[in-house]
């Protein structure tokens, strides 16, 4: 074996994951292999993308505030339940969120994560580039290296970090994660348009560098599971649905055509008028939850990120970045006290499992593990989004008549399409998923 | 035998955008690569040095990120590379690059290298000119546009290649030649290897040398005398619709405008539908009507 | 701004004389369409009428002498435009192109005229001969023009960028020597050179050099060892004027008698990526994202979908038939004549039509 | 109440959102479809699923191209006969994002 292709960690994935994983160990002096299969980090990599809680990296990163390629912070989310021609709004504006350490802040991959991974070699990891990794290297039970797809392609290290996203060979091929079902599965597709800066500020009343990011549910992805997304970049928007999988390939709607759809729907085309689109994108996203987390760990190999299915999507929360981030930073503390010990073995690396249980990471994905069915509920997808824009509409609308109360209104509305005792059940399941 | 290879980054011709409204060329999206005929003259490169034994020599001009090139030719097998590089090059043409480029191979102490080897254009500028201008300046002679390329045995142990050039229309020129020589290839002569693991690690790692262009004894640069500069980058076709020879009959400058905009208007689609015979009728009329038979 | 400008009187490159010269070199090569020549003929000629009185339209050809005086004349060349004169150099090693002949006997023409521009075809051999001429003469020198102009004191051109994704305009100094430039090929669209050559336009006065040229016949180590001629079913793709293509809907026999239409039509054959999938035809004859991007005058698309990856490669196709049962398949969305219907089928019976009436049925 | 759903809804064809992405195609497909597999399939969800369209029933039979493959992996994922073998392409081709 020659020296050259003997590390003490490899991390395989220079997405958020694994650059932050590759940072942290190459920081501590370790020889770090960071392995991506693109031309450049990012180069494969798509999310919405807002990247919450940014503050994770600034510990790291004493100069992140001022250097990382940041779109815009966010200081206006809102929630849109979509009927079919009217809208129903959450809409929360703060301050608070303007200022460091910013509460979320929207990001392009390709530039963000080729800074981050920049990050990791100004460390002293080792960025290889147009790499694909095929398969882990055994010595018995223990994972001591990976195979990469060219010739001579072993590369050695005590401890792999698998941060290889959502499909993740690795995390499948080492026995830690099962074959993902269309069920578990999202697939999101997006479109990067251009306004420019000012039309953005206007139309989205933002000043500065604060950002919107917005999510819709109900015919944002007409009778498809699923919700939509519009977040606001410096100059561009990024807008896209997310879909379930099964239910997409059920309705056989093309996800291209669910999209124009949501662009064209009277409560959002307003907002992307004469965008110009600059790129379409597609990637899948381990939206399963809870029960789509692998074991996390095996002698000498720990998953991260996407990989592990760390994506928290939960109704209102829509966040994969920042568990990334911290799953990788998890990972490469794991990896490091290992390398303290001497010792790689399951033993040593559960103790990574235990980091994120300590952390939002797992407390999270746990607490609201009973979200993403509820949010796949057949009449939370489909039905209350209409009801709720019809209730509005009742109690908004001036007739020139008597009116009754609101509540009455509202219940009136809501029974004519789901009986009373589905309702409280779904306000049981609501209640149970979201608030206690 | 030693081979010299000039190789060029330039962006991926697959990652070139062009704002159709403002017409801006947006940089920021470039993929710049190793040029992709330069590959195929680095592939040819090594294919002969592999056969015939020898040293492979790399060079480039371009700013730090042209590092890249001169690791994918490390990794590829080049055995030693080198960058020119000033800051006043940001504004040279292809003959005063050439001259650079020659003033360095020149500058070797030894004699120049046996064989030259160029792409015979750049995915942007496809001004074709470095090679030809180089082998000028070398006073070598060249053959351009290779499409071809064999060692064949020779008793008198000389390198003889056997070249193809590629000409209009599919027509061939074959010729015998020996070193000295340079050669420009076009980019379908092979294709170029992917290096293996310790290679492509060992030229991630490699340090590599620069050169100050202006500190060679044969070049000064006479820019002023030979570049073009930039008047406007203009919009190109705006969207992937098909681009129609214009018309000769049309000024020029409808001409330029039906290139830029990528021809005025979709054809309407004449759909038929009848028996085959009678299909084939209007097969035969329409390419008459035409003038295609 | 503008390529179009107005004449001046002090402009750099009349050097003080009366009248400047523009050349245009002609290029002869096997396979060569003389539309080249042509095309840059009537290029050259707008430019010159800028200049009205100032600047002469010369063209320059470059050949072996002729055995007998009375050879076939130099006449053919010129169709629409004839130039004002034609300057012949003859040189017993300018019987076929070599870049070191075409190289020194236009520095000898150069030295002994000294014309304001020089113009010739982007050819391979243009391409070839051209910027070395530059380099070794220290000539302003602009590749691929698709358009060009005089200033006074500089050359405008319209060039392309990126495989034709921009375009940029570009402005180079002129000193007091020749500037040189190519114009790509095809981009004027000159009509097809048929019928006889030009009747009733004035003859351009000939000047014939026999120069002693200072160079070696040739590089001695050279040898030359033909030109190949395609048959019509190797004519390049990217260079063949016609292509019949064919894909699934077409099968592996049916691929012969695509070919045989080809041949009879003078076309290329092309195929999808399931024909050469399936090695029905060698991959070099693919057509699309992963095979060939092409621009022929005519495209015939038998039994081929169209989907994206293979149109793509077809964009710049002038006109498109396309055959194909399928009345939703995508290919007809860019075809100008579409047929509903088996391709095997219509081309046999289209091949018939064709060869009755080639033997005058 | 007008039914937005009954109105049309303009869509742009997927070639044209391809066309916004960069591709470095290699020859060596890096997807294969068995698409004897595919025969009697009529839920044919690949067909439905793929970001980039790129499969089809034509004449019967499916048709897949791999080149303008965004390398999402949901074909695989909403394949219930398991006929697509699935792998990313060689390191450094494929699809790359520049805008996103």
């Amino acid at each position: 074996m020659h020296a050259q292709q003997q590390f003490d960690a490899i991390v395989v994935g220079a997405g958020p994951a694994g650059s932050s994983a590759a940072l942290v160990l190459a920081r501590a002096g370790l020889r770090v292999a960071l392995i991506e299969r693109g031309e450049y980090p990012g180069a494969k990599n798509v999310s919405g993308a807002v990247f919450y809680a940014p503050g994770l990296l600034a510990e790291l990163l004493p100069s992140f505030w001022d250097e990382a390629p940041f779109e815009r912070y966010i200081t206006r989310r809102v929630l849109t339940f979509l009927g079919k021609e009217s809208a129903f709004s959450l809409d929360f504006h703060t301050r608070h969120f303007a200022l460091p350490p910013y509460n979320g802040v929207t990001v392009l991959r390709p530039k963000f994560d080729r800074w981050l991974a920049g990050k990791a070699v100004e460390a002293g990891a080792l960025l290889i580039t147009s790499t694909v990794v095929d398969d882990l290297l055994y010595e018995g039970a223990r994972v001591i290296g990976v195979q990469c797809r060219r010739d001579n392609g072993a590369l050695y290290a005590p401890v792999v970090i698998a941060a290889d996203g959502a499909n993740s060979f690795l995390a499948k091929k080492a026995g830690l994660q099962r074959e993902f079902s269309a069920e578990e599965m999202s697939l999101g597709v997006k479109e990067v348009l251009r306004l420019g800066t000012r039309t953005i500020e206007e139309r989205f009343h933002l000043t500065g560098d604060e950002g919107m990011a917005s999510e819709y549910v109900g015919e944002a992805t007409g009778p498809i599971k699923g919700g939509a997304f519009l977040y606001t970049n410096r100059e561009t928007l990024s807008l896209g649905i997310i879909v379930q999988i099964a239910s997409l390939a059920q309705q056989r709607i093309r996800p291209y055509e669910l999209l124009d759809r949501f662009k064209q729907h009277p409560a959002v085309a307003p907002l992307v008028r004469d965008g110009l689109t600059l790129e379409y994108s597609a990637h899948m996203i381990p939206e399963g939850g809870w029960q789509l987390v692998p074991r996390l760990a095996r002698a000498g190999l720990l998953v991260a990120g996407d990989a592990a299915a760390l994506v928290f999507a939960a109704g209102i929360f829509l966040e994969g970045m920042n568990f990334a981030v911290a799953s990788g930073l998890a990972a490469a503390e794991t990896a490091l006290e290992a390398h303290q010990k001497g010792d790689f073995s399951a033993a040593t690396l559960a103790g990574y499992r235990k980091r994120l249980e300590q952390s939002f990471v797992l407390q999270d994905l746990q607490r609201f593990r009973l979200t993403p069915a509820f949010v796949n509920n057949e009449r939370l997808q489909n039905i209350y989004p209409e009801l709720l824009c019809q209730a509005a509409e009742q109690v908004f609308r001036s007739e020139g008549r008597p009116r009754k109360k609101l509540g009455s209104t509202i219940l009136t509305t809501l029974r004519s399409k789901v009986s009373l005792w589905t309702l409280l059940r779904d306000g049981w399941q609501a209640g149970r998923a979201l608030f206690f | 035998m030693r081979i010299a290879v000039c190789l060029k980054q330039a962006p991926d011709c697959s990652s070139v955008y062009v704002d159709p409204v403002s017409g801006e060329v947006d940089r920021e999206r470039f993929v710049q690569t190793l040029n992709a005929a330069d590959a195929c003259a680095l592939e040819a490169a090594l294919r002969l040095k592999e056969q015939r034994g020898g040293s492979l020599f790399a060079l480039t001009l371009g700013p730090d990120e042209s590092d890249e090139v001169l690791r994918v030719a490390l990794a590829m097998g080049a055995d030693t590379v080198e960058r020119l590089w000033h800051p006043s090059a940001v504004d040279w043409g292809p003959l005063t690059i050439a001259a650079a480029l020659a003033a360095r191979l020149h500058a070797d102490s030894s004699s120049l290298p046996d064989l030259i080897f160029c792409g015979e254009q750049s995915s942007d500028w496809a001004s074709g000119t470095v090679g030809p201008a180089l082998a000028a300046y070398l006073g070598l002679p060249q053959i351009t546009g290779v499409i071809g390329l064999e060692a064949l045995p020779d008793p008198s142990g000389q390198l003889l290649l056997r070249v193809t050039r590629r000409l209009e229309r599919g027509y061939r020129e074959r010729l015998l030649t020996r070193p000295p020589l340079l050669l420009t290839v076009h980019e379908t002569l092979n294709e170029p290897r992917y290096p293996s693991l310790p290679a492509h690690l060992a030229a991630l790692q490699a340090t590599i040398a620069v050169c100050d262009p202006l500190s060679l004894p044969q070049f000064a640069p006479d820019v002023e005398a030979e570049e073009a500069t930039i008047i406007e980058v203009r919009i190109p076709r705006p969207r992937p619709h098909r681009l129609a020879i214009p018309d000769s009959q049309l000024s020029p400058f409808e001409r330029i405008g039906e290139i830029v905009s990528g021809g005025t208007s979709r054809r309407q689609t004449r759909l038929l539908e009848g028996p085959p015979e009678e299909l084939a009728h209007e097969l035969v009329r329409f390419l008459k009507e035409r003038g295609f038979v | 701004m503008s390529l179009i400008n107005n004449a001046a009187d002090d402009a750099v490159f009349m050097r003080g004389e009366s009248v400047a010269e523009l050349w245009v070199v002609l290029q002869e090569q096997e396979g060569l369409p003389p539309e080249y020549n042509q095309e840059v003929l009537a290029e050259a000629k707008e430019v010159a009428a800028q200049y009205p009185g100032q600047l002469q339209l010369c063209a320059v050809q470059l050949r072996a002498p002729l055995s007998s005086p009375v050879e076939k004349s130099t006449v053919p060349f010129f169709k629409a435009v004839v130039p004002e004169r034609l300057y012949v150099l003859e040189h017993p090693a300018l019987g076929r192109y070599t870049t070191e002949g075409y190289v020194a006997a236009l520095s000898w023409l150069i030295r002994e005229r000294t014309p304001a521009l020089i113009v010739t075809s982007a050819t391979v051999n243009g391409q070839d001969w051209a910027p070395r001429l530059a380099a070794q003469l220290g000539l302003p020198f602009v590749a691929r023009c698709l358009r060009f102009a005089l200033e006074q004191e500089a050359l405008l051109a319209l060039r392309a960028l990126y495989g034709g994704r921009a375009y940029v305009q570009t402005r180079t100094r002129l000193g007091r020597q020749p500037a040189l430039v190519t114009f790509a090929p095809g981009t004027r669209g000159t009509p097809p050179m048929t019928g006889s050559p030009a009747v009733g336009l004035p003859m351009p006065e000939v000047i014939t050099y026999q120069p002693s040229l200072a160079f070696e016949e040739r590089n001695p180590s050279l040898q030359h060892l033909g030109i190949e001629a395609p048959s019509a079913e190797e004519v390049e793709l990217e260079a063949a004027e016609k292509i019949v293509a064919g894909g699934r809907g077409v099968g592996r026999e049916g691929f012969a008698e695509l070919a045989a239409f080809a041949r009879l039509l003078g076309a290329a054959v092309g195929a999808s990526r399931v024909a050469t999938d399936r090695g029905w035809v060698e991959p070099e004859r693919q057509i699309g994202a992963t095979g060939k991007s092409v621009s022929p005058r005519l495209y015939i698309a038998c039994g081929i979908s169209g989907a994206a990856q293979h149109t793509s490669g077809i964009r710049e196709a002038q006109t498109v038939v396309a055959i194909n049962p399928d009345r939703n398949a995508p290919i007809f969305a860019l075809a100008d004549l579409g047929l509903l219907g088996d391709a095997r089928e219509i081309l046999r019976h289209a091949m018939q039509l064709l060869q009755e009436e080639s033997v005058g049925v | 109440m007008q039914e937005l759903a009954s109105e049309p809804v303009a869509t742009q064809p997927i070639e044209e959102r391809l066309e916004l992405v960069r591709f470095k195609v290699d020859k060596r497909p890096h997807i294969r479809v068995h698409t004897e597999a595919c025969r009697g399939c009529d839920l044919t969800p690949c067909v439905y699923v793929c970001p980039a369209g790129l499969f089809e029933i034509l004449g019967g039979e499916m048709h897949f191209s791999y080149e303008h493959c965004l390398e999402c992996g949901t074909c695989y994922v909403a394949c219930e006969r398991k006929a697509i073998e699935w792998d990313y392409p060689r390191g450094g081709w494929g699809v790359s994002f520049r805008a996103s």
